[in-house]
């Protein structure tokens, strides 16, 4: 892998740029590997990563109907924070922020991790009381999240207006100032060199139409629209596709798709210090290094493939910032997109061995994968590797909704973003 | 005891403007049974229960708008709301059913002149076109952030229909677009 | 200033209203009509702004609202700074305030800059390579600097005031874009008598029209041709034609939204009138007819300030009455340039040169260029351009049979310029389209990307077809018009031929980056001009493996700046499929998204801001309480009133004097927020039956009972009473908050599953005001007012309901306790609940009673261990883990939920079972939210057991008390835990959850 | 914002109207017979297709009826709505 450095920046610079080289390579599948990774999101390509170093599983594949990086993680407000309820999810969302904090070295790519603070706003009684809730418990599990004031919110984070006269006022706030935002192509082309650097094949436009299984019904490959590949191991991170895809090994998943939007207002100089969430009225920013204010906003109502949704979620979005934020009124929006998250009844991840052997599946990360991203994929490579869960993982299992086991973070705290 | 005391609408503290007005006291009877039974439904109230989707009837001082496939709002004078009522509940004696008074649960707010439904339609995602949206026309609805029942009664005439609580904001909504339209 | 760029005469402008103005500070004037570039460019201004990475100075490129580099801000007062507003659609009005941006501390020195001095070391991604070590240095030094460059105008930093209307509408035919072709498509639309909304993004309809002074329609001059046309339309009362007015989005199903600008342009706008409109506009047909955008040429340094687009120029010329600069060279690729040329040379501008790319450029155009004597230069490029804040002098070069340029930096020659026109074609603008996900084919004759097959019931029409010639765009348009009608279920107008005389078609026109013979690697050849991305930018990005044109997007950021790379997605995708060896339809185009152009936030939110962001709920009795001083909460939309402080009493004071109140007399409590639910028919009860867990049939009338209702999935969903009026007849009661969801889960069980059952269900909640009166002086207070009931203790035992006059008003009088008082909840009509509840309070004043909030109805209900869903209940409880498995009816085979509650984790031993906590310090309140472990020496992460769910003072104790969920609570009653504070523990013993009267008899009171 | 056909009251807007998820998913007539691998399936599995897939609206602010529609999830083109008790063309319990 051609290092890459401020000195390496500037000897190139010298020589006009000519020497860079691919920063991954565009292999031709090849007709068997060790392992496949259906997805190269963050998190499919984040596996693949960890596989080859931690594990040391080369021969593998990671496979993409498009572009790696196209979905979900190249379409995402890179909200990240682990101030999370359930021990389960404090310790898989904390797992990931604590591999955030090196992954810029780690992959020697600037991923632009920037813990510039998750401000969550509570507007009535009882968002105090939940917020109050998530922090006696993010302390216990060494979990940073502290209760500010509504003044020591504004202080933080001066745009937002408390007034009492607002329909919600803002009556205080939970903070987590580890969590904070990450340039989200980085982290799929980070982690897609790194693992290409250690032999991992990424294979683009190359989608998954099959998956082929033995007498036995374990899996022995997949068949693509380049060809059919054999492997033993094959593992799904597919985002707002799985239910697609382990349709074709014949499984059912507790899952549904829904288009997800998010907007860029046309970029300023800095004005906004670090990421505010209101789960009560429905509003996420932050402002990225480029200067556009990046916007969260709502999921459709219906389940939906078509990466796009309606103009009335978007309003209502607006609605709630230009409430929040009134001077940003007339800030303008520069683009809006949407995305096919995948959602669980209890709004919380599959990172688990499935029923089919050698078929294993990362998924239900709905509107808040991405703050996962390395964790995620490190217990997952895990998971692949030897063929059990890691500890981490472990609760994350599908079998959790038989046994009504449920992680529900969604009733405990309305959204998960 | 029997001290009497005063009735008092949703509406009643708010300021009155031009075009906008809040109807006054009135029984109000929301109707559910089947097909079976609107007949003597009909006959007990005095008007003709539509069939025809999304259509109100009127006679006399009396309304029925057809909501639902199996559901009437009837709108009667307040006067009447016991006597209506118990003539329903006769007539309807056959025929499983459910009567509920709701004439306190929801207050009418009336829109008349020509620009009544340009004024509806910053609320109102329905096309108010009298084509599509015909005198006589009824159906539930909402009106931004309030669900209502909206009925065209005549050609600049709209009547809503609204939950008593969702009255201010609905008028509050509706003052503001008449004084922009007015502004611009 | 004067305007020494200015004509003698011609253009749209109004000569007679000189408008004043200030841009950085500096006075100058302009005319009305006139935009701020316009103006700008009549003063001879061309610097206007700096670019984006290496804060080069940049001029005007266009005339519309492609402009990429003439952004400004503009304002009246701080509340109304906009930033990055194009200077080109930004129309002129006395006083009008602007400034530059993206410059520190002028516009002509830039400190800035010096990322320029560094560029060869900034190319596309550099900052993935660098800023690595030491770890923290990204977040803590380089990312505040790199925040600082970056971003183009500032924010505003003061609410904005203005309003923002938004309405809905819905029409047969919707036009986007008003040139030739829209406005031909509204004719024939309305000539078939349909409803047609017509809209165009400028101040005035017409497109490419406004600057056509040859061509005549029918015998008019092109622009009398417009003025009737647009009368015509005027006259037409099922017509809207809305100037102003961008079509920004369209969505499915024929959903296309508008944005109107109103006040803007207005010097002293009524501050009632709203600043923009959002039309939300339903179409049974839409026809697009939004022309085409000019592309600029990719020549080493095509991106000082008086180099534009030649159409832009003419546009100047033309609609503003603006010489652009005094010497002229064109470049081109395209016969439109030769117009612009002709143009300027009429007006008196020297053109110098004209070089154009093909090597034998022909056609009337050109032949009329050379009877002009303009200096025509077949085969040449542009090899650079020299220059500091404005060109000075462009060199041109041959190119080769094989395409190349001459080679060597000083070949060619230099010609010097203070204004360089470029025109690299036309490139549809098929935004609107793809946004509604219709398929776009290349087409290689015009080497475009043309509408093909639409998703949507749309029609193109015009130069947004590929349709370039204005007789063809006319007909083209009225054809589309016609056909929408008719597919509308209108008329369709017989067509109408247009007689088009003046107009010249053109034709040509190139892609990518132009051959200069210089060290590529060096020159930077502009693509997309706001986030300086140049050609070789897009190359380094192929070379470095990424493929996919929408990797090269978002490595080199081209076509992400606020025009949306309008005028350079063609350009960037063609020298990204040269470097990838690909047909340039196979490397394809990025998504069109919406918006179109930027739109304002205040437009989406339109009037939904402060009391109107959402409704507002309140009671009957509310305007009592408010009288009364009550603090209020939000509860979902409602407010309720949490306690009514007297004089000098905080919360604690007010809460503790109102929970003695109703243990010791008597308090009432607004309850009208509760959901109600009447459930009538003959199967009502066997619906409740199914609905909830307790057993409803042998309720008689006139009784009533505490339900529980669970998810499908066994987690307890919503509680209430339920009292039952007649054998066919319920009153349900619900949480406040969970209202809506109850009667939206009933009815999808009673329609989905259970459609034979002969019940129905209808919202009450509303209809009703409650009243709750408790306390042991409860009965002597209301018997006086009642009629029609006899209320005493056995006739009306705990657990009674009964209809009878309560003040005279018909009610329906409940005989139910949230207190553990003898209690009872007045319902009635909503009209009468302020009255009833003042004629209460009056027959109570005897008797000391005490109005009591939200907060105190929680004190009361904790003391007596009954739940609250959503606060002792989080989406995770059962019934038993809640203490309420006892309600279960024992021998109903089935409810929803009960399936799942045989699940042999539902009934695992370490649940989290509902207790009551004690603390060691009887002074100490816990906080809600707290945790409870048994080793709060533990290091982190601790094994937590449960948290506090409710905690208050009990009054009625004299000692704090709270509720709580802890794994095999009930097992642990007795045992000693610990709840971990920030630097302190606190010890706490865990009890049985009622803590006051665990008997009941006060209730039978 | 869609542009549903409610069955009762002709094309309506998006907005009114809620989503009922994957239709013809009955309620089991005895649950306590199903075993908890099947209860789970039926509490939580969906097919949630790409393509067409029928489910279940209601029309909450207009008629209140529920009613089944066939749509494709990725164009979100409704093919046909029904009322209940009518046989949907995807031929499945309604
Ligand atoms: C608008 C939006 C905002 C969000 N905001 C946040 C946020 O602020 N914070 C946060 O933490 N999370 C957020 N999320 C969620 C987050 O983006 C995702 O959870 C996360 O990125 C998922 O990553 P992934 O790698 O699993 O999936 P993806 O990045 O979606 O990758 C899945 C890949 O699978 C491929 N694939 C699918 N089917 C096939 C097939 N048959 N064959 C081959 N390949 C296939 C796809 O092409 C895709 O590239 C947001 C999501 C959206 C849409
Ligand atoms: N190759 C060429 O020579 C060439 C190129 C372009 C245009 N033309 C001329 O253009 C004419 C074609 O007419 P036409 O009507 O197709 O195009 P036009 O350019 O005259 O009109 C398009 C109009 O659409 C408006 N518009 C574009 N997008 C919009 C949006 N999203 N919302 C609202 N308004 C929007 C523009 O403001 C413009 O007024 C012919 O007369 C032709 O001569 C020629
Ligand atoms: C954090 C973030 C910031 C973005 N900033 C911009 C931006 O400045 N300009 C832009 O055009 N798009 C921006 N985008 C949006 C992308 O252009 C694109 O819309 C998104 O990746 C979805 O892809 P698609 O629209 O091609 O489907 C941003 C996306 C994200 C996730
Ligand atoms: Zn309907």
């Amino acid at each position: 892998m051609q290092r890459f450095s401020a000195l390496s920046l500037f000897r190139q610079g010298l020589s006009g740029h000519r020497g860079w080289r691919a920063q991954w390579r565009s292999p031709e599948p090849k007709a068997a590997y060790d392992a496949l990774i259906i997805g190269a999101g963050g998190h499919g390509l984040g596996t693949a990563y960890y596989l080859a170093r931690e594990h040391g599983m080369r021969n593998i594949a990671v496979l993409d109907r498009g572009w790696l990086g196209g979905g979900n993680t190249g379409r995402n407000t890179t909200i990240i924070r682990s101030n999370y309820l359930f021990d389960e999810s404090a310790a898989l969302y904390d797992h990931a922020v604590k591999l955030w904090e090196g992954l810029s070295q780690t992959l020697n790519y600037n991923v632009m991790f920037s813990p510039r603070g998750v401000l969550m706003l509570a507007h009535t009684v009882h968002d105090v009381q939940v917020f109050q809730r998530h922090i006696h418990a993010n302390r216990l599990n060494g979990v940073d999240n502290e209760w500010l004031s509504a003044e020591e919110a504004k202080a933080y984070c001066p745009p937002i207006e408390i007034g009492r006269h607002l329909r919600y006022p803002v009556i205080g706030a939970a903070l987590q100032r580890r969590g904070g935002t990450a340039r989200h192509d980085a982290v799929a082309w980070g982690f897609a060199r790194a693992a290409d650097a250690m032999g991992v094949d990424i294979i683009e436009n190359c989608a998954v139409t099959a998956i082929h299984r033995d007498a036995a019904g374990a899996v022995t490959g997949v068949e693509t629209t380049r060809g059919t590949i054999r492997a033993p191991k094959v593992g799904v991170v597919a985002a707002g596709h799985t239910s697609v895809v382990m349709a074709m090994a014949g499984l059912r998943m507790p899952l549904e798709s829904y288009p997800l939007q998010a907007l860029v207002s046309e970029p300023v100089k800095p004005v906004f210090p670090c990421v505010v969430m209101s789960n009560t009225i429905h509003a996420y920013i932050s402002q990225s290094d480029k200067g556009e204010l990046v916007i969260g906003a709502g999921t459709d109502a219906y389940t939906s493939y078509s990466q796009r949704g309606g103009l009335h979620i978007s309003s209502h979005t607006l609605e709630a910032i230009c409430e929040l934020f009134p001077m940003f009124r007339r800030m303008r929006m520069l683009r809006n997109w949407g995305g096919i998250v995948d959602v669980t009844p209890d709004r919380s991840p599959i990172i688990a061995k499935t029923s089919v052997p050698g078929l294993y599946v990362n998924s239900g990360w709905g509107t808040g994968g991405f703050k996962a991203t390395p964790g995620s994929a490190h217990v997952f490579a895990w998971t692949m590797a030897k063929d059990e869960p890691h500890r981490i993982n472990a609760p994350f299992t599908i079998e959790r909704f038989r046994d009504g086991l449920l992680i529900d973070e969604a009733a405990a705290a309305a959204v998960a973003h | 005891m029997g001290e009497s005391v005063e009735r008092e609408g949703a509406l009643d503290l708010l300021a009155t403007a031009t075009r906008l007005a809040a109807s006054g006291p009135e029984a109000r009877l929301v109707l559910r049974v089947r097909p079976a039974g609107v007949a003597a439904a009909s006959s007990a109230f005095g008007v003709d229960l539509p069939t025809m989707p999304c259509r109100a009837e009127r006679a006399g001082a009396c309304a029925a708008l057809w909501l639902g496939p199996d559901e009437w709002l009837l709108l009667a004078p307040a006067a009447d709301e016991g006597c209506v009522a118990a003539a329903l509940e006769d007539g309807l004696a056959g025929h499983p059913h459910s009567l509920v008074t709701a004439s306190h649960r929801q207050t009418a707010v009336v829109v008349d002149g020509a620009r009544a439904a340009a004024l509806l339609a910053i609320g109102c995602p329905l096309d108010l076109d009298l084509a599509a949206f015909p005198v006589g026309m009824c159906t539930r609805t909402l009106f931004a952030k309030a669900p209502i029942v909206l009925w065209r009664q005549g050609v600049a005439r709209f009547r809503i229909e609204v939950w008593r609580s969702f009255a201010p904001y609905l008028w509050q909504v509706l003052d503001g677009g008449l004084r922009e339209g007015l502004a611009e | 200033m004067s305007e020494a760029f200015r004509t003698r005469d011609g253009g749209r402008i109004d000569r007679t209203r000189p408008r004043s103005f200030r841009f950085d500070g500096v006075g100058y004037q302009g005319l009305a009509g006139d935009t701020l570039a316009s103006a700008l460019l009549a003063n001879g201004v061309h610097l206007v702004g700096r670019s984006f990475k290496y804060h080069r100075p940049r001029g005007v490129v266009a005339a519309g609202s492609d402009e990429p580099n003439a952004l400004v801000g503009v304002w009246r007062d701080e509340a109304s700074y906009a930033p990055n507003l194009r200077a080109t659609q930004v129309e002129l009005y006395e006083g009008l305030r602007a400034e530059s941006q993206n410059r520190s501390p002028s516009l002509r020195f830039d400190r800035g800059a010096m990322a320029g001095l560094l560029a060869p070391f900034l190319p596309a991604g550099f900052y993935y390579k660098t800023f690595l070590w030491p770890r923290r240095a990204w977040a803590r030094f380089w990312e505040p600097r790199i925040r600082a460059m970056a971003g183009l105008g500032r924010a505003p930093t003061l609410p904005d005031r203005d309003r923002y209307a938004q309405t809905y509408a819905h029409c047969d035919v919707l036009v986007v874009g008003g040139g030739p072709a829209g406005i031909a498509a509204a004719l024939a639309a309305a000539a078939g008598h349909a409803r047609v909304i017509l809209c165009d993004e400028q101040a005035e309809l017409g497109g490419s029209l406004l600057a056509e002074t040859e061509a005549t329609i029918d015998g008019m001059a092109a622009q009398a041709w417009l003025a009737e046309a647009l009368a015509r339309l005027a006259r037409e009362p099922r017509v809207r034609v809305l100037p102003r007015t961008t079509g920004f989005g369209y969505f499915a199903h024929n959903f296309v939204g508008l944005a109107e600008r109103l006040t803007d342009h207005l010097a002293e706008p009524d501050p009632q009138a709203p600043r923009e409109r959002l039309w939300q506009v339903r179409a049974r047909e839409v026809v697009l007819a939004t022309g085409a955008l000019e592309r600029p040429l990719v020549f080493p340094e095509n991106d000082r300030p008086g180099i534009m687009l030649a159409d832009a120029a003419r546009t100047y010329l033309r609609r503003y009455g603006v010489k652009p600069g005094s010497r002229a060279v064109v470049a081109t690729a395209h016969d439109g340039a030769y117009r612009a040329a002709l143009d300027l040379h009429r007006a008196g501008v020297a053109v110098a040169a004209v070089a154009d790319l093909r090597p034998d450029p022909e056609g009337p155009l050109v032949e009329a260029a050379r009877a002009a004597g303009i200096a025509i230069r077949p085969a040449t490029a542009i090899a650079g351009t020299k220059g500091r804040l404005r060109v000075r002098s462009a060199r041109l070069v041959r190119i080769g049979a094989e395409g190349e340029a001459g080679g060597g930096a000083s070949a060619g020659e230099t010609v010097g310029c203070d204004l360089l026109l470029m025109s690299g074609g036309f490139t549809p603008s098929v935004h609107l389209f793809s946004q509604s996900r219709g398929q776009l084919a290349f087409d290689p004759v015009s080497a475009a990307f043309l509408p093909a097959r639409p998703a949507e019931r749309c029609r193109s029409a015009g130069a947004c077809r590929g349709t370039f010639g204005l007789a063809a765009a006319l007909i083209e348009g009225y054809a589309a018009g016609e056909a929408a009608s008719a597919a509308a279920g209108r008329g369709g107008a017989p067509g109408l031929g247009f007689a088009v005389t003046g107009a010249i078609d053109t034709r040509g026109g190139t892609l990518g980056a132009t051959p200069h013979g210089r060290d590529a690697a060096r020159v930077k050849a502009f693509v997309d001009f706001q986030n300086d991305v140049t050609a070789k930018d897009v190359k380094l990005a192929v070379r470095e493996g990424f493929r996919s044109i929408e990797h090269i997007k978002r490595y080199t950021t081209t076509g992400m700046a606020t025009d949306q790379g309008k005028s350079s997605n063609m350009n960037a995708l063609a020298i990204a499929a040269v470097a990838l060896g690909r047909p340039l339809p196979e490397v394809g185009l990025t998504t069109f998204r919406m918006p179109y152009t930027p739109v304002s936030f205040g437009a989406f939110a339109g009037f939904a801001r402060g009391e109107l962001f959402d409704p507002l709920r309140r009671t009957p009795i509310d305007p009592w309480a408010e009288a009364a001083g009550a603090v209020f909460e939000e509860v979902g939309q409602w407010r309720r009133a949490r306690y009514f402080p007297r004089e000098g009493e905080d919360m604690h004071q007010a809460v503790g004097r109102e929970v003695r109140a109703v243990r010791q007399g008597v308090g009432i409590f607004d309850g009208s927020t509760l959901g109600k639910i009447e459930v009538v028919g003959p199967d009502a009860a066997e619906f409740l039956n199914r609905m909830y867990v307790n057993a409803w049939s042998k309720l008689a009338p006139g009784r009533c009972r505490y339900g529980v209702m669970l998810r499908e999935d066994g987690f307890v969903m919503d509680d209430g009473v339920v009292g039952r009026m007649a054998p066919d007849r319920f009153h349900v009661t619900t949480t406040t908050g969970g209202a809506a969801r109850v009667l939206a889960t009933m009815e999808d069980y009673l329609q989905t599953e259970w459609a034979d059952l002969d019940v129905w269900l209808t919202s009450t909640s509303e209809q009703w005001a409650v009243i709750a009166l408790q306390g042991p002086r409860a009965r002597e207070v209301l018997a006086p007012l009642v009629a029609g009931a006899d209320i005493g203790r056995e006739a009306f035992p705990h657990m009674s309901v009964r209809a009878c006059r309560v003040a005279g008003v018909e009610a329906r009088l409940f005989r139910v306790s949230f207190s553990g008082e003898l209690g009872f909840e007045v319902n009635v009509p909503a009209d009468y609940g302020r009255a009833v509840w003042e004629a209460i309070l009056r027959a109570g004043r005897g008797f000391g009673i005490t109005p009591y909030g939200t907060e105190t109805m929680h004190v009361l209900r904790a003391e007596k261990g009954y739940i609250i869903v959503g606060q002792e209940t989080d989406g995770t409880a059962t019934p038993d883990d809640v203490g309420l498995s006892g309600l279960i009816g024992r021998t109903k085979k089935d409810f929803v939920g009960a399936r799942s509650l045989r699940r042999a984790a539902m009934a695992a031993p370490d649940r989290k079972q509902l207790v009551g906590l004690l603390t060691e310090d009887p002074r100490e309140v816990l906080q809600e939210g707290a945790q409870i472990v048994a080793n709060p020496q533990t290091p982190a992460p601790v094994p937590m057991l449960g948290h506090v769910t409710s905690a208050y003072h009990s009054p009625t104790l004299e000692r704090s008390i709270a509720l709580a969920m802890v794994r095999g609570g009930r097992a642990r009653i007795g045992e000693v835990l610990f709840v971990p504070m920030p630097g302190r523990v606190v010890k706490v013993s865990l009890c049985d959850p009622v803590f006051f009267d665990r008997e009941g008899v006060r209730l039978d009171g | 914002m869609l542009l549903i056909p409610c069955p009762w009251c002709g094309l309506r807007p998006e907005i009114e109207f809620s989503y009922g998820g994957e239709a013809n998913i009955a309620r089991p007539a005895d649950p306590a017979a199903l075993t908890d691998e099947e209860w789970g399936a039926f509490l939580y599995l969906r097919t949630n297709p790409k393509g067409r897939h029928a489910e279940r609206w209601r029309h909450a602010n207009g008629c209140g009826r529920f009613f089944n529609a066939v749509r494709d999830t990725v164009s979100d083109f409704f093919e046909t709505t029904t009322k209940p008790g009518e046989l949907p063309p995807s031929g499945g319990k309604s």
